[in-house]
């Protein structure tokens, strides 16, 4: 049943790792609030999972927070965000998709190495999926970089919150569940203030292209 | 009841309070009443550990050592003369209609709520906690760094969140990675995040984990620290925001990141068992002092110069708590200390100065001894303190820098050198002119609290000249539990 | 001792006393009246009693004492030992004249008020006291920096005037430079032990390289305090700027502060000399001297002119420093201990003729609010007082028989004669080649003392108002009268000062002068031998008063002494005016000429065709353009590279820390 | 200090004072016999002086004290100077009170007050002679003293007693130290004591004067004593040259014999030396101010070259 369950956990993470990409490589911004919900489904099965082959029961709840909050609420607000803000596109990124695609591919390769010795110790039943969640935080990392707009670099970020979340799950049965709650919090915040923020951009600059956002400078 | 939980629960309360009335006319006596408490609070607090030693409290949650102790009695400090200082600066900022009834409130109530971040980061034994403070830190900060919704207070708080954010996100995985070092040897319960049972066991975590666990960390947390080249949002935070918020930030925030670091640093040396991570933190600190001391001689805009200072002093501490060993830790706590008040009295200047002259350029605002002599002498004697002019703390904290390195890194002491002497140049050329010559600048509606100022010049002389036995004994102490 | 006082405690006493004396000048910022008159002329009498103490433990056993300031574990160490002792007397001497002169001076606040001003002079001289006592290098530091700093605030007290602000700006930089290198020094001088303490410092035996490193970053950082070539270019700008009495104090008295440090370090706590830091310091010596009285000569500010001739005597102090270096290298203790000699009497007399002019021209700038040469002349009708005084200084200055500066480059000189025992033969060729320099430097002084004395003091006024000039006031005169006494009594009983001067040549090269035959009697001074070379001063001054009197009366018995009054002689022209006598600009004109290349002139020559025709010249510091300059830019364009970091686009600051992530990263795996 | 002692001093004092002006007197009648001029008696500079003398002084308005009390001390000087200077007996007592330095130092304190005294009526020839002076002097002084120094090696003293003691007492030898040494010597004296080629006594014409720009002020007693100042300039250079490069003849002990050897002896060198100077005068053409210097560096050159040549030959 365990071996079930690792091999579960483990085509979770590749759809993680999956959807890191496709998100690196999206442009239209709707079908980027849609992998990112998808992207956090994903991320409540794995850890349904690791709570039902290891009984670790606070896993539940942190998948219910998750579901709530990356499946259900972020979206939601991202929605009504790009809805009132009116930003459906966002062509251009700094640097071109396949460019982006062999970067990215360099960075799965790099964390996998980094992963490896580590995950000899972990004891946990997916030992391969930390090196997954280093290559997704990385590759969100890129994706912030290389978007040149507000929304997808918002997302980029909460994709990097995914990436660090599976970690938690996956390596380590979750982190205590204050801590947990604690990040929630903060993520929840966090988001609100984003949503705070990208209206006042909008309303100062009447774009949400962080272009404009380089005045303040020192050479 | 805890005093711990009491020394939380005030400012939370205090935020809370404001929340609902912050826009009041007699908010900001309010404020400076609730950071009076907190700070009332932490002086019993010390009093405490300084007789019975180390506190754990509420179910281990809260850790309160003499390394941690002093930095809360000073968070409570520089925030309670913060509070005093900001209710003049306010009030002017007010009458200029630049603050608004709401952004008075969310100012005042997001105060507290940041004092309250600082003390649970610094109170807190759990690591995952302290990363959340962290974050909540700067979720506090973000707005009132944008509360003058100009373009340029948007700008700079949107790369302070998002910088911020990617730096925490950093050090969260680092959490994670020590969380997953750590459980192998404490067990899957709730305490293998709690740095009391971290340290007993540091010796047992997997080098591997630890070294990657570290750098996270570093990374993360170095990006509040300010450390070169994770620097970018610091600048731009401190000049655009309101003053009193520079002061917080320079003052304090950067002191608790550091703090932080430090922390992991403990765990990190008795796992590797090598100075794995003094070099890391040696050339961070190196690189921030140089980069920081060139870019001195741009400025044009005083907050943002003395936010390049701010840089260039973390960039000392982190570089002494990177050579450890006692001095040199004593040095960096000393230095922690007399820069915290020094920076946030210039910083108090600084403010009435900028709203005298009605600008922050440097070359608009001049003759300050002239109009009001008081705001004169504190920018200038806050300056040649900072730039690290005997019989001024600074100087003292900086010479058993300079001297320990000399002794165990000979190669670094010039570099250093060189670094302070154009920090120098450059800061004192741009600061002699606004406090000397004629001017034509307005007085202030508000009579300016300068009060703050020279009770920050005071200690930092005294420190100079004379550190307590109690304090030296204190200092040692703690820099004895960082080895 | 216990229970009883030591002299350590008794200046101890005294530099507290100052600060009181400073603090009551802050209580009493309102009332400048007092501070002039009630608080100066007490700190003046402190002084005195400091110059009696330092005197008496001039030859006593060294003392030492802690005060339990400073950091943990290293608190403030002080020790009064000959050498810090004949400084001490400087510091009392010099200063107490320049006090009781700044009583009448500080009459109405120019600028920062009486009481401030009273503040930071006390503290300067504090401090200045306290460098001299400091016996660890924190002590020291601190002492040091505080002294630089309260002299800052001095120096500009008329902030209001941009050169002013400059002049200040250049002075702090470059003395935090230069403590920056001392500090430096002292972290080579403890070798690692960790402990700063100076006792600690002498008990190390330090390899060459590290002694010469030490030795070096010592001239640098306390040349840079002295103004030594080229980091001279702070004194004449500061000494201009700064009130009168400031600039006496600096010129006469802190500049000594840094000779005392190279003393300190290099003959105290660095126990054996290498002969080559000897040459350094000559050459160094020798190429400051000239430079500064050749531009001392071409100066038309007499304020700057006088630090000029400040950096010009520093030079002179230095070759003998680094002449006491050579004999002491190759242990030639005796004739180190003349040049030593030489070197402390020469310190001492600057003190006291350079304050003296500085006091001149203050009170010359309060009679006319005048300082620049061109607009002054024929002071010596309206002001006999600072006239006669100055007078004396000149001479002094000049380095003329029978007075103090003569003496004491007589004895440089015959420290420079015999040289014949010394064992390396370039040197032996060397030495006397910088005796010539030497000379021609005094002589060079002399030409410009002439200029300073004639062209202020003599002649006919320039100006019209210059009738109106009042002379000094009482006070003022007192302070004045001090320093000549100082001067004349130094230059008439040269002897006994090398005598009361021996114990500190004893205690730093185990060997003093007067070790075997006495130096000479108080009538005749023969350092020695009386064959070798023998000069007396009281002789020569009584002789030359002796023959004047007879000839004067005989003059009187033998002939007549009528006098007839006229107009001066005009060459046949219809009139003669003021302004044909020679300017400042034209009495330094034959040595810009023949030192044309020393100098970065500008002129404006008028063309014979322009009916209102203007003659201007200016003289600027090579080393300025040379070497300041430059590392200006350089430090520009670095950080204009730096720059580039901040280019205000997140995204790369987003690559910044990933690229810094993923290099510690692979750092790890290293 | 005994009897013979202060005899010895005195008769040097009298026979400077005497033998002064008639050496100026001696200089000028060669100067007009060489150039075929009728010459003017040897004792002319004595009535110059003494009518001097007599007439009233006439002064400036607005002199000062110090232009009064200049000739004086200038004459003061001079004759100190005369004093020290072993000029019949080396063994004088008063000659330990000032050595070689102090000699040239006398000098000095003489010329910066004659400068100060010219500036002080304020008059353009009289500030034009200081600067010149003060020119002269600054370049004179160095290269007079490098010669001294020169000597003081050679005899390890700068007591001009001891000088003169031990180069009389050595065996006659060509010294090349020294030679260039008296070559630099000679270039010094012409210059200091305001000789053709850099200076000429006997003209007033404004440009090229220097000593005569100074005293222009001066008249009656003052310039008296100012003239019979620069006779006993001459003097004490010449006896110096004499002392140093002749030294032979010069009594080591007060006896009166000794004494009464030494004066012919003296006035032999003196007329021989003043001959010199006259015919120098003669063949050599006035230079132009702004050569003075370069003429001046060349002796001052000669003397640090003769300086090294002894530190190099040790002879």
């Amino acid at each position: 049943m365990g071996g079930y369950g690792t091999q579960i956990v483990n085509l979770f993470a590749a759809t993680l790792l999956l959807i890191a990409f496709a998100m690196l490589a999206q442009r239209r911004i709707v079908a980027l609030i849609h992998l990112f919900a998808l992207q956090g489904l994903a991320l409540v099965g794995s850890t349904v999972t690791v709570a039902w082959v290891t009984g670790q029961h606070h896993l539940y709840y942190s998948a219910a927070i998750t579901f709530a909050l990356k499946v259900v609420i972020l979206p939601y607000i991202l929605h009504r965000l790009i809805r009132r803000l009116n930003v459906k596109w966002d062509i251009e990124t700094l640097l071109n998709i396949p460019t982006m695609m062999l970067v990215g591919i360099v960075l799965v390769v790099f964390a996998f190495n980094l992963a490896i010795p580590i995950s000899e110790f972990s004891t946990s039943m997916a030992r391969g999926t930390l090196g997954i969640a280093l290559a997704c935080v990385l590759l969100s990392f890129l994706m912030m970089i290389t978007r040149s707009k507000a929304v997808p670099q918002v997302i980029g970020f909460l994709a990097m919150e995914n990436g660090l979340f599976f970690a938690a799950t996956s390596a380590t049965y979750g982190m205590p569940m204050v801590v947990e709650l604690g990040i929630a919090l903060d993520v929840l915040v966090g988001m609100v203030i984003l949503g705070v923020f990208l209206f006042q951009i909008r309303e100062q600059f009447d774009s949400l292209d962080i272009r404009h956002l380089e005045s303040l400078r020192d050479d | 009841m805890d005093v711990i939980v009491l020394l939380l629960a005030i400012p939370l309360a205090g935020g809370a309070i404001l929340w609902t009335w912050g826009e009041r006319e007699s908010a900001p006596e309010v404020n400076s009443a609730f950071s009076l408490v907190t700070l009332v609070v932490a002086c019993w607090l010390t009093a405490m550990v300084i007789e019975g030693g180390p506190i754990l409290g509420f179910y281990e949650q809260f850790f309160v050592d003499s390394l941690n102790v002093f930095l809360i009695t000073l968070t409570a400090f520089v925030g309670f003369t913060t509070s005093l200082f900001s209710r003049p600066y306010m009030r002017t900022e007010r009458d200029r209609g630049r603050m608004t009834g709401p952004r008075l409130r969310l100012y005042h109530s997001m105060y507290q709520v940041f004092t309250f971040t600082m003390l649970l980061a610094l109170t807190t034994n759990n690591m995952g906690i302290l990363w959340v403070a962290m974050e909540a830190a700067t979720l506090a900060t973000v707005l009132l760094v944008s509360v003058y919704r100009t373009a340029a207070s948007l700008e700079a708080a949107w790369k302070y969140f998002i910088l911020c954010g990617v730096g925490i996100a950093q050090a969260l995985f680092g959490t994670i990675l020590l969380y997953f070092a750590a459980e192998r040897v404490l067990g899957r319960e709730g305490n293998a995040l709690l740095w009391t049972h971290l340290d007993l066991v540091k010796g047992e975590l997997q080098p591997a984990i630890m070294s990657l666990a570290f750098v996270f960390l570093l990374v993360g947390y170095g990006t509040k620290v300010g450390l070169v080249p994770l620097h970018n949002w610091l600048p731009d935070a401190h000049a655009e925001g309101p003053t009193p918020i520079s002061a917080v930030l320079s003052g304090l925030l950067l002191n608790v990141a550091l703090y932080s670091i430090v922390r992991c640093k403990v765990l990190a040396d008795g796992a590797l068992g090598s100075h794995f991570a003094g070099n890391m933190m040696m050339g961070f600190g190196l690189l921030s002092v140089v980069v920081a001391a060139f870019f001195l001689s741009r400025q044009r805009d005083i907050k943002r110069m003395f936010a390049y200072s701010s840089i260039e002093h973390m960039g000392l501490m982190t570089f002494a708590f990177g050579m450890g060993g006692p001095i040199a830790n004593f040095a960096a706590l000393l230095h922690m200390t007399v820069h915290s008040l020094v920076k946030s009295a210039i910083f108090f200047a600084v403010g009435h100065a900028v709203q005298k002259a009605g600008t922050q350029v440097m070359e608009d605002i001049r003759g300050l001894l002239k109009v009001s002599p008081r705001v004169g002498w504190g920018l200038m004697i806050g300056t040649l303190a900072i730039l690290g002019m005997p019989p001024f703390g600074v100087f003292a904290s900086e010479f058993l820098i300079l001297t320990t390195a000399m002794r165990e890194h000979a190669w670094a002491t010039p570099i250093l050198l060189l670094a302070l002497g154009v920090a120098f140049a450059a800061i004192f050329a741009r600061v002699q002119p606004m406090v000397f010559g004629d001017t034509g600048h307005p007085r202030l509606t508000h009579q300016p609290a300068l009060t703050p100022v020279f009770i920050h010049l005071g200690f930092a002389f005294m420190l100079g000249l004379w550190i307590p036995p109690y304090l030296a004994a204190w200092y040692e102490q703690a820099a004895r539990l960082l080895r | 001792m216990i229970g009883s006082l030591l002299t350590i405690d008794a200046v101890l006493i005294v530099v507290a006393a100052w600060i009181v004396v400073g603090l009551a000048g802050i209580a009493a910022v309102r009332y400048p009246g007092f501070v002039a008159h009630g608080l100066f002329p007490l700190s003046a009498a402190l002084s005195a009693a400091l110059c009696g103490i330092a005197l008496a433990a001039l030859p006593g056993t060294p003392e030492t004492a802690i005060l339990a300031i400073g950091l943990p574990g290293l608190p403030f160490h002080l020790r009064l030992d000959a050498l810090s002792s004949f400084f001490l007397f400087l510091v009392g001497i010099a200063s107490a004249g320049i006090s009781i002169f700044s009583a009448g001076y500080f009459r109405r606040g120019e600028g920062t008020p009486a009481g401030v001003m009273c503040m930071q002079y006390h503290v300067f001289l504090a401090a200045m006291a306290m460098v001299i006592v400091s016996d660890d290098a924190y002590a020291f530091m601190v002492c040091w920096e505080s002294m630089a700093l309260s002299s800052y605030f001095l120096v500009t007290t008329n902030h209001r005037i941009p050169e002013i602000q400059r002049a200040g700006y250049l002075y702090l930089l470059i003395a935090h430079i230069g403590a920056i290198a001392i500090l430096l020094c002292f972290g080579v001088l403890q070798a690692n032990t960790g402990d700063y303490t100076f006792a600690n410092m002498r008990a190390q035996h330090l390899a060459p390289f590290w002694a010469s490193c030490a030795f070096l970053l010592a001239l640098f950082g306390f040349g840079a305090k002295a103004g030594v070539l080229p980091l001279h270019v702070w004194l004449p700008e500061a000494h201009p700027a700064a009130p009168s009495p400031v600039s006496a104090l600096m010129s006469g008295v802190m500049l000594k502060t840094a000779i005392y440090g190279m003393l300190r370090v290099t003959f105290d706590l660095v126990s054996t000399p290498i002969w080559w830091w000897g040459v350094v310091a000559l050459s160094l010596g020798l190429a400051t001297a000239f430079f500064g009285v050749v531009f001392a000569a071409a100066q038309v500010d007499m304020k700057r002119l006088l630090a000029y001739s400040s950096i010009e005597n520093i030079g002179l102090i230095v070759m003998a420093f680094g002449l006491a270096i050579v004999f002491r290298a190759y242990g030639m203790r005796s004739l180190a201990a003349l040049a030593m000699t030489a070197l402390l009497f020469h310190c001492i007399n600057h003190a006291l003729f350079k304050s003296l002019l500085f006091l001149g021209t203050g009170s010359v700038l309060h009679a006319t609010n005048e300082r620049s040469l061109g607009k002054l002349g024929g002071l010596m009708r309206f002001m006999p007082w600072v006239a006669w005084t100055a007078l004396a200084g000149v001479i002094a200055a000049a380095g003329l028989p029978p007075s103090n500066g003569f003496a004491s480059e007589w004895l440089l000189l015959q420290g420079f004669l015999f040289t014949g025992a010394l064992p390396n033969p370039y040197l032996k060729m060397l030495v006397p080649l910088f005796a010539g320099g030497l000379v021609l430097v005094a002589a060079l002084a002399a030409y410009v003392m002439v200029k300073f004395f004639g062209v202020i003091f003599l002649g006919r006024p320039r100006e019209e108002r210059l009738e109106q000039a009042q002379d000094a006031g009482r006070l003022e005169r007192l302070g004045l009268a001090w320093l000549t006494a100082g001067c004349i009594l130094l230059g008439l009983f040269p002897a006994a000062v090398i005598e009361a001067i021996d114990p500190i040549a004893f205690s730093l090269l185990g060997q003093g002068l007067a070790q075997g035959g006495r130096v000479g009697d108080w009538l005749m001074l023969a350092p020695v031998s009386a064959e070798r070379a023998s000069y007396s001063a009281p002789l020569v001054f009584a002789l030359i008063v002796a023959i004047v009197l007879t000839t004067f009366l005989a003059v009187r018995r033998f002939y007549h002494g009528r006098v007839r009054r006229a107009a001066a002689w005009d060459c046949g022209t219809p009139f003669q005016t003021a302004r044909m006598q020679d300017t400042a600009e034209g009495f330094g004109q034959p040595i810009r000429q023949i030192f044309e290349p020393f100098f970065r002139m500008r002129r404006e020559l008028p063309s014979p065709a322009d009916e209102r025709p203007r003659y201007r010249v200016t003289i600027e510091d090579p080393m300025w353009a040379a070497i300041f300059v430059r590392i200006a830019a350089i430090i520009e364009w670095i950080s204009g590279v730096v720059g580039t970091l901040q280019r205000g686009r997140i995204s790369i600051y987003l690559l910044y820390s990933f690229v810094t992530l993923v290099a510690l990263l692979l750092l790890t795996q290293a | 200090m005994n009897l013979e002692g202060i005899l010895a001093q005195a008769t040097a004092m009298v026979v400077a004072l005497v033998v002064a002006p008639l050496l100026t007197g001696w200089v000028n009648v060669c100067r007009a016999w060489l150039q075929g001029r009728s010459a003017p008696p040897l004792l002319q500079p004595f009535r110059a002086l003494h009518k001097l003398f007599w007439k009233e002084s006439v002064i400036a308005h607005g002199a000062t004290p110090l232009f009064r009390l200049a000739p004086y001390v200038i004459f003061g000087c001079m004759l100190l100077a005369s004093m020290i200077v072993p000029t019949l007996s080396t063994n004088l007592p008063l000659a330990p009170a000032a050595d070689a330095i102090a000699l040239v130092g006398l000098f000095a304190l003489a010329r910066v007050f004659i400068s100060l005294a010219a500036m002080d009526i304020g008059t353009a020839f009289g500030s034009m002679g200081a600067r010149r002076e003060m020119l002269v002097g600054f370049l004179a002084e160095p290269a007079f003293l490098m010669v001294l120094f020169t000597a003081s090696l050679l005899s390890d003293s700068t007591s001009l007693a001891t000088i003169v003691t031990t180069l009389g007492h050595r065996e006659f030898t060509i010294l090349p130290s020294l030679a260039l040494a008296g070559v630099a010597f000679v270039m010094v004296s012409l210059a200091e004591n305001a000789r053709v080629p850099v200076d000429n006594p006997a003209t007033h014409l404004e440009l090229t004067m220097i000593h005569e720009a100074l005293v222009l002020e001066y008249s009656g007693r003052h310039l008296a004593l100012l003239e019979w100042a620069a006779a006993l300039k001459l003097f004490v250079y010449s006896c110096a040259g004499l002392a140093l490069f002749f030294p032979w003849g010069v009594a080591q002990a007060n006896h009166r014999t000794a004494l009464a050897l030494a004066l012919p002896a003296l006035i032999a060198k003196l007329a021989i030396g003043g001959f010199l100077l006259a015919l120098i005068e003669t063949v050599m053409a006035k230079m132009r101010i702004f050569r003075v210097p370069e003429f001046l560096a060349t002796a001052f050159l000669l003397g640090v070259l003769a300086l090294l040549v002894h530190q190099l030959l040790g002879a």
